[in-house]
């Protein structure tokens, strides 16, 4: 979608993709072209899935995976081309009608709900019953049943509110559910985004027993190094086109983020900061606890970048938001440019130049609805609220300062006054970085600043990163993928169960931070999954 | 589209069914209604001995006739009523109008047109007495008089020991309700009912009339088993009402004069007599009743309605009104808009008599009278001590004209205080009434 | 606090029980409930106009329970189209029309019964299909949509009467006034209509589909349910009560006029009732049996007002800190609980 | 998918730039514009200044409320309490002010301090208690309202000194050769001004459209969460007292003046465009809403439709327009 500055990708020629397995293909989409209004989203993609094969499907963002793995769903329906199921063509006008023909989808954003319970969301629309009346007994022994094939009987309880599980849980559940259906097609969009590593470990043990049953997966991530280990066929796509689909073992690294991007990435990180770039301390945490931390010890300086590493609950975003005044710290000190001070809520930590890029960018970051402008110019207003100031919304000036915010983070959109909503998650990410830079933030904090954009936009946005600290900005950054921690960082901090564990200088190995991260280095170790919490009846 | 072209389709066809319902053949209405009107008065004349049995054959005729003649009266149509018309009842309070009091020399509020005694000695019971009272709601400024005036009443009466009041706010379901909760209860000696709508009501005074002796006034309901009905002119007020106020304006305005009809709601038995007794009048009148609307007794809507009847129709001569709590609100519409003040008639009003005598309107002001409320503990007292009553109690219905207008202007009174409420005697007036010592 | 707390042996009775009412989902309105009905008492006492206390007069008791009916049957309804993240307006509306077009229909004859009942209830049925398809297909807010055809609704029987119409045969007032042993026929009906919206919600698979509509519509879409069709049925069975309720108030009226729905105010006391029961306006959470208790807060309320003998402008404003004093009861409760 | 530069729009030609506009505008304005043309077509005589000024100054105060109202609803809330509002405004300040014109200054100081007690109830219910606003207000309504028939006794008392009518009933005389300029019009544009400037030009609009788009992204930019919400229930509070000063001085005291102007308001807003549960809303679009109801109810009146139909028509206008506005943004994705 983006007009790209690199020259053209070379397409690559298919091969076919004959060769060891003849297997015919359980699924294939032939000449698929699906517009939206004033894009085309898929443009004559033809790609075939066979049994047994994990099916790997990369591209960066707005490339159209997702829009073709829903037409693949039956969420949409394409406007030409058709779908072969067995080798007889299909047409599904609803995602039930796909989910029937075996063909099952996981989406990034959970599907289940957290007000129902575990069996119930498993079952969701195929409930066994009689006379309309569900049989609540049968629905916990199939659920048993499933919960056993993918040996979780375990970890969850069926009838657990599915609130009260982990993340990891309700992975798993979300997989159980899949299974439940006797899927024959399983689609994965991103199912590690919201993992941690280790978490990832029993994810692909599971894919491979999917696999081992027959099953075709389509697996789609930013993660290349996953895609490596688990697939035996890799697709490419970019801008709605398919640009190759190949054995994974014929191909390299290198390669397929060639295809992807149609260069060669030589450098994927900025250069770390100098010695002299590192000024002095500007913000020391002395034994702050709240509910979810405990006796933080932590000093940042201006100049650097502390990358904090650690697993999905492991206190990162608590501290982040600690720190930010959200769920504010309730004991200890915070000393800020040497005066203590602990903040109680966000709209002081603005006004003290702190930024926080959240995790979530569509459910903390932006205001979908409003345009550019008015995100980028959002937090700054909050400082304006004196009158004389105040009128300057609307006016020339203020219009030059968002466009000239929105150009040095380099966001691609029609224009300044179109919604956030329509723009990639690339793009909606430059935003909130605008949003911040607009304040001149002199601490920022960053929680996943690249999570599912694509690798042009993540290299800017690391670039950006390190032109702040340069700049003489506090920056601390988390993130799930240790090589973005390794690669940005100038210190690591390591968190486990609300407790910073450690701390290690920038550069160490992935081993080193995992150790400290999965606790062995504490005596302790927490698995995937802590037992269901509080089991609830059904009802 | 489909389904939006569907949802269409069942939309447009209710609105057709609902205009078709709401008489789009007005034109040939009028000259039925002329027809159907002689037919009635044949019907009505040929039964005049034995009107109880006339009325019965008469109804149904009659609804058809007045209720062309409604449509032939309202612009385009104004909604039909018809269970509240009936021509004996509206004779009736004709026949009234030529009765004086036969106990002049009583307070008004214990006066009677007629003799209608019954016996109440089985009622007869030794003080101190709990008196119940269900009221409909005191959600207008007529029932907040009223209401008053019979807090008032009962400080006379030492031998009330308790009076409990129990307010239906406006809702029958909630009146019936509370009937029932006050015959459960047990301790009523006596159940007073002002009921919210006649018809709604009957069924639950029916069942408290089992229990105990049961005075109803204000509202009727369509039974006799109470010992008795209170209300003026024995149940035909709201004829009498319509009709003075309509008489004033045929007697005081040229032939071809506009005339706006501004009632309240429609459905209410009070007010839809009150139209009736004035809608035959107009119909035989040659004034030109340009429109008839609904202000919900909201003067901000009466005053949009008046501005655009003057706007249409270039003047408004005449306003009749069925209730006068906008009357100053219709006024003031000509005065904004320049115009001369039209022949009205309003009601007891402060607000409105104050005007009148100020700026010399031509004008009248029939009377729903608030004291029927003291009536009514009256009657309930007669009862427990086993006096006869009269059933119905044929309360008088006066006026105020121009000729005994100063007695009941009061200045120092709130502005929709009722003046005919026969309570300036009484104990703590005006200040329990809202106003100040004059 | 932990220093202190008993071995869990030897917790206390109290204890034993607060566990016991948290495991068993007993709607925490109950609560506010019994707090209500205990002041009652208390106001009973100082205040009261009568000699006994009302809440041990049997027939007073019933009496509660009987006003709790009309708004009691439609609350259920709304609780289905509210779990459903929807809301209706036009519930009033409906309630003036199927009493209208009841006594209208059965002009006092026995034979008119069914028929006419069946007719209302198609009426209902149609309604609560418009709205669901408004809401569903066309996209229009439930707010607004609902809002629409209760304004059409009410101008379309206002245009055909205007005044109570025909009225309903004895035979059929045995509804509103018969009762089966110590039992209001009513009351039985209320607690039926409950009953069934309570095995519909949490025994049936469109109940659990109907939950997960209303917790994500998107979720639900996505798991393979029609969510249109589950939450146009959801406005239908709404209509359905509405009907219902409206079958009962013109059976204790005898004959319907164009505002009795409207000046019951069922449409915001059926949304108030159904919120302080616990069912959130997002949808996805609550049940019946919290409505029901909202109904009978609201009746128990009006039941000691007129014991004791309040000033109705006084009890406006009662009512309406009670409204917000439970419900934020309720979320503050919630939110300690999340914390 | 372009980089982003200073000129963003596409079309040049003067022409092209004025058709887009109108292409763009919101359809409010052309629905007004046709119910006009249809009242003018009815009554000629409408269209003459003074008269036109007549029901613009009855419309101000609808047209007021609803204005209020879009603040509360970009928020993502409700006012169901503004029609109690206006009602008890208009029932205490008779009580208060009592035909005496020394009072009407600190009378409507009083009465505008009320609102502001009002709204702050209703936004400190909502931003702390946590109560949906459309359950907090529905129970300010009957508070309000109970509060002033309870203080009144339930019927009006005293009456309104003229100098406190005069801004619903009187205007400046002999203005550009007018019979009379309505105060009531001036006190709309003025306040109407106002209210636009909040909402579209002061950075606290912006931040009270963030905040109804999306509240959490809003407090965690800094935005004062609390503080904006409530004061949006303020703001709405207190132009429903305007409103009330108005309707009172229009028609005088009475019980009934205000009910049912929640809904109205509510309907007009959405009809202006104004997205229920937050993030989209336009003062001057919302006031051309209201007054789209307020002409269409003249024009039905004009037809000599029976007030029922009236109300049948206009439900069916608003979910006409509100379905319109869901299909074209759904086709314009």
């Amino acid at each position: 979608m983006a007009e790209s500055f690199l020259t053209e990708a070379q397409p690559v020629t298919e091969t076919s993709s004959s060769g060891a397995n003849d297997v015919p293909p359980v699924l294939e989409a032939q000449n698929i072209v699906k517009r939206f209004p004033g894009v085309v989203a898929l443009n004559d993609v033809s790609v075939a899935f066979a049994p047994g094969e994990v099916h790997a499907v990369v591209g960066e963002n707005g490339a159209g995976k997702s829009t073709l793995m829903k037409v693949l769903a039956g969420a949409h329906r394409p406007d030409e081309g058709r779908l072969l199921l067995n080798g007889e063509p299909v047409i599904f006008n609803h995602p039930s009608a796909a989910q029937a023909s075996g063909i099952s989808i996981i989406y990034q954003e959970f599907n289940l709900l957290p007000d129902r319970t575990v069996m119930e969301n498993i079952y969701l629309g195929r409930e066994p019953h009689r006379f309309g009346i569900v049989d609540y007994k049968q629905l916990e022994v199939n659920t048993r049943r499933v919960l056993r094939e993918l040996e979780a009987e375990k970890l969850i309880d069926p009838r657990a509110m599915l609130g009260t599980l982990s993340v990891a849980q309700q992975q798993v559940v979300e997989i159980a559910k899949a299974i439940s259906l006797d899927a024959k097609v399983l689609i994965m969009d991103e199912p590690t985004a919201a993992l941690a590593t280790h978490e990832v470990a029993v994810l692909t043990d599971l894919i491979h027993r999917l696999r081992a049953r027959g099953i075709a997966i389509i697996y789609i991530s930013h993660r290349l190094i996953e895609v490596f280990e688990l697939s035996q066929k890799v697709t490419v796509m970019k801008d709605g086109e398919l640009i190759g689909t190949k054995p994974t073992s014929d191909v390299t690294m290198g390669q397929v983020v060639e295809m992807m991007v149609g260069r060669v990435l030589t450098d994927y990180f900025p250069e770390r900061g100098r010695p002299e770039d590192i000024g002095p301390m500007a913000l020391r945490l002395e034994n702050a606890s709240n509910k979810m931390l405990h006796n933080i010890d932590l000093e940042l300086r201006s100049g650097e970048i502390v990358g904090v590493a650690g697993l999905q609950g492991s206190g990162r975003t608590a501290l982040a938001q600690a720190i930010f005044g959200v769920d504010p710290f309730e004991t200890g000190t915070m000393v800020i440019q040497g005066e203590p001070r602990l903040l109680r809520k966000p709209a002081e930590a603005v006004r003290r130049r702190f930024g926080y890029v959240t995790e979530d960018r569509k459910t903390e970051g932006l205001t979908l609805k409003q345009p550019i402008n008015d995100n980028v110019l959002l937090t700054l207003r909050t400082l304006q609220n004196k009158l004389a100031r105040a009128f300057r919304n609307g006016t020339r000036n203020d219009k030059d300062l968002a466009l000239e915010l929105a150009q040095r983070v380099d966001v691609r959109a029609p224009g300044m006054d179109s919604e956030v909503q329509y723009l990639s998650g690339g793009n909606q990410q430059k935003v909130v970085l605008a949003k911040w830079l607009a304040t001149d933030a002199s601490v920022l904090i960053f929680d996943e600043p690249t999570r599912g954009i694509d690798v042009e936009a993540k290299a800017s946005i690391h670039d950006r990163i390190r032109e702040l600290a340069r700049a003489g900005a506090v920056v601390m950054m988390i993130s799930s993928e240790l090589p973005e921690i390794i690669g940005m960082s100038d210190r690591v901090v390591v968190m486990w169960d609300g407790r910073i564990v450690g701390e290690l200088p920038g550069g160490s190995s992935e081993a080193e931070i995992m150790q400290l991260a999965t606790g062995f280095a504490n005596g302790g170790f927490e698995g995937v999954a802590a037992p269901a919490s509080n089991p609830q009846p059904a009802g | 589209m489909k389904p939006f072209r569907i949802l269409f389709f069942v939309l447009a066809a209710m609105l057709m069914v609902a205009l078709v319902a709401c008489g789009g053949g007005a034109p040939p209405a009028a000259q039925q209604a002329e027809q159907a009107a002689q037919q009635v008065e044949q019907a009505a004349g040929e039964a005049a001995q034995d009107v109880e049995k006339a009325a019965d054959e008469a109804v149904a005729e009659v609804s058809e006739a007045t209720s062309s003649t409604s449509e032939a009266l309202g612009s385009e149509g104004a909604a039909v009523a018809t269970e509240f018309y009936s021509q004996a009842d509206y004779e009736a309070a004709l026949r009234m109008r030529d009765l004086k009091p036969l106990n002049p020399d009583d307070p008004v509020w214990v006066q009677y047109l007629e003799e209608n005694w019954v016996d109440t000695t089985q009622y007869k019971k030794d003080p101190p007495y709990t008196v119940c009272f269900s009221n409909a709601g005191v959600n207008n400024p007529w029932r907040v008089v009223g209401y008053t005036t019979m807090q008032a009443e009962v400080d006379l009466h030492p031998e009330i020991e308790k009076f409990i009041h129990v307010d239906a706010e406006g809702n029958d379901e909630k009146q019936i309700s509370d009937i029932q909760d006050l015959v459960a209860g047990g301790n009523c000696d006596i159940l007073i009912v002002s009921p919210n709508t006649t018809k709604a009501l009957t069924p639950a005074v029916e069942e408290a009339c089992k229990s105990l002796p049961v005075i109803v006034f204000d509202r009727g309901v369509q039974t006799d088993c109470p010992v008795a009905f209170v209300q003026p002119f024995g149940g035909f007020a709201g004829y009498n009402f319509g009709y003075e106020g309509a008489k004033f304006l045929v007697d005081n305005l040229p032939a071809k004069a506009n005339v706006i009809a501004l009632r309240i709601l429609p459905g209410v038995d009070v007010l839809e007599t009150r139209w009736a007794g004035a809608r035959n009048l107009f119909a035989e009148s040659d004034l030109n009743v340009v429109a008839v609307e609904f202000g919900d007794g909201n003067n901000d809507k009466v005053k949009t309605i008046v501005t655009d009847a003057i706007q249409k129709y270039g003047h408004i001569d005449g306003v009749w009104m069925d209730a006068g709590a906008t009357a100053v609100a219709a006024l003031e519409a000509f005065e904004d808009a320049g115009q001369p003040y039209p022949v009205i008639n309003g009601e007891d009003q402060q607000d409105f008599l104050v005007k009148w005598q100020q700026e010399g309107l031509t004008a009248i002001a029939p009377t729903f009278p608030t004291f029927q409320w003291r009536t009514a503990v009256i009657a309930a007292m007669m009862t427990l001590k086993g006096e006869r009553v009269n059933d119905p109690w044929a309360l008088p219905q006066p006026a105020i004209t121009q000729a005994n207008l100063d007695q009941y202007v009061q200045p120092n009174m709130p502005p929709l205080f009722y003046a005919m409420c026969g309570c300036e005697t009484m104990p703590d007036f005006p200040q329990r009434w809202g106003g100040t010592a004059p | 606090m932990a220093a202190i707390s008993p071995p869990a042996s030897q917790t206390s009775a109290f204890d034993r029980a607060r566990h016991w009412l948290r495991d068993s989902r007993i709607p925490p309105v109950y609560g506010i409930l019994v707090i209500i009905f205990l002041v009652s008492i208390v106001l009973d006492l100082v205040f009261g106009i009568d000699d006994q206390l009302y809440i041990f007069n049997r027939t007073i008791m019933t009496n509660v329970l009987v006003r709790s009916v009309a708004l009691g049957i439609v609350a259920v309804g709304q609780t289905f189209v509210m779990i459903g993240a929807s809301i209706d307006l036009s519930v009033a509306y409906l309630i003036s029309l199927t009493a209208v077009g009841a006594s209208f229909l059965m002009n006092g004859n026995p034979d008119n019964i069914w028929w006419s009942v069946l007719v209302l209830i198609g009426i209902g049925v149609v309604v609560g299909f418009v709205n669901g398809t408004l809401i569903t297909r066309l996209k229009v807010n439930s707010l607004i949509a609902t809002l629409g055809v209760g304004l059409i609704i009410k101008g379309l029987l206002n245009a055909a009467f205007d005044n109570f119409a025909g009225s309903v045969p004895a035979s059929f007032q045995t509804f509103a006034y018969g009762s089966i042993g110590p039992m209001p026929i009513s009351v039985l009906v209320l607690f039926l209509v409950v009953a069934v919206g309570w095995f519909i919600l949490r025994r049936m698979r469109f109940g659990a589909h109907l939950y997960a509509t209303g917790g994500s519509e998107e979720v639900a879409r996505l798991s393979g349910l029609r969510t249109e069709r589950i939450l146009t049925m959801a406005h239908i069975i709404c209509s359905t009560t509405a009907v219902l309720t409206g079958l009962f108030v013109v059976s204790r009226l005898r004959s319907g006029a164009p505002w009795v729905g409207t000046d019951g105010l069922y449409d915001l006391e059926s949304i108030a009732a159904t919120v302080i029961g616990g069912t959130t306006l997002s949808g996805g959470r609550g049940g019946v049996w919290g409505t029901l208790a909202g109904v009978l807060i609201f009746s128990l309320l009006d039941t000691t007002f007129n014991q004791i003998g309040i000033n109705a402008y006084m009890k406006q404003i009662l009512r309406g800190a009670i409204i917000i004093l439970a419900v934020g009861f309720y979320t503050v409760r919630s939110m300690r609980e999340a914390a | 998918m372009t980089q982003l530069t200073a000129t963003t729009s596409t079309v040049e030609s003067l022409a092209g730039r004025i058709w887009h506009r109108l292409r763009t505008l919101n359809p409010v304005y052309y629905i007004a514009l046709v119910l006009l043309i249809g009242v003018v077509v009815q009554n000629p005589v409408f269209i003459q200044p003074d008269n036109f000024l007549v029901f613009l100054s009855r419309s101000a105060p609808p047209m007021l409320l609803t204005a209020g109202q879009v603040f509360v609803l970009v928020s993502g809330g409700f006012d169901l309490s503004v029609g109690s509002v206006v009602t008890s405004t208009v029932i205490i300040s008779a009580i208060l002010a009592n035909n005496d014109p020394g009072t009407t200054w600190w009378v409507i100081l009083l009465m505008l301090a009320g609102g502001a007690v009002v709204g702050l109830v209703n936004g400190m219910v909502t931003a702390y208690l946590k109560v949906p606003s459309l359950i907090a207000t529905l129970g300010t309504l009957l508070i309000v309202r109970g509060i002033g028939l309870f203080w009144s006794g339930g019927a009006p008392r005293g009456y309104l000194p003229d100098n406190f009518r005069m801004w619903g009933r009187r205007g400046i005389t002999g203005l550009f050769g007018l019979r009379e300029f309505p105060y009531a019009v001036i006190l709309l544009i003025v306040i109407g001004v106002l209210l636009w400037l909040l909402l579209h030009r002061l950075n606290y609009g912006r931040q009270l459209l963030a905040l109804g788009d999306n509240p959490r992204a809003a407090r965690l930019s800094g935005v004062n969460v609390n503080l904006v919400r409530i004061s949006a229930f303020v703001i709405c509070s207190m132009t429903a007292v305007v409103a009330g000063v108005l309707l009172g001085g229009r028609g005088g005291v009475s019980i009934e003046t205000g009910t049912g102007m929640e809904m109205q308001s509510i309907a007009a807003a959405v009809l202006g465009g104004t997205m229920l549960l937050g993030g989209r809303g336009s003062v001057p679009a919302a006031m051309a809403g209201a007054l789209a109801l307020e002409l269409l109810f003249s024009l039905l009146n004009l037809l000599g439709l029976p007030k029922p139909l009236r109300d049948a028509v206009q439900g069916l206008i608003i979910i006409g327009a509100v379905a319109y506005a869901a299909y074209s943004a759904k086709r314009n994705r």
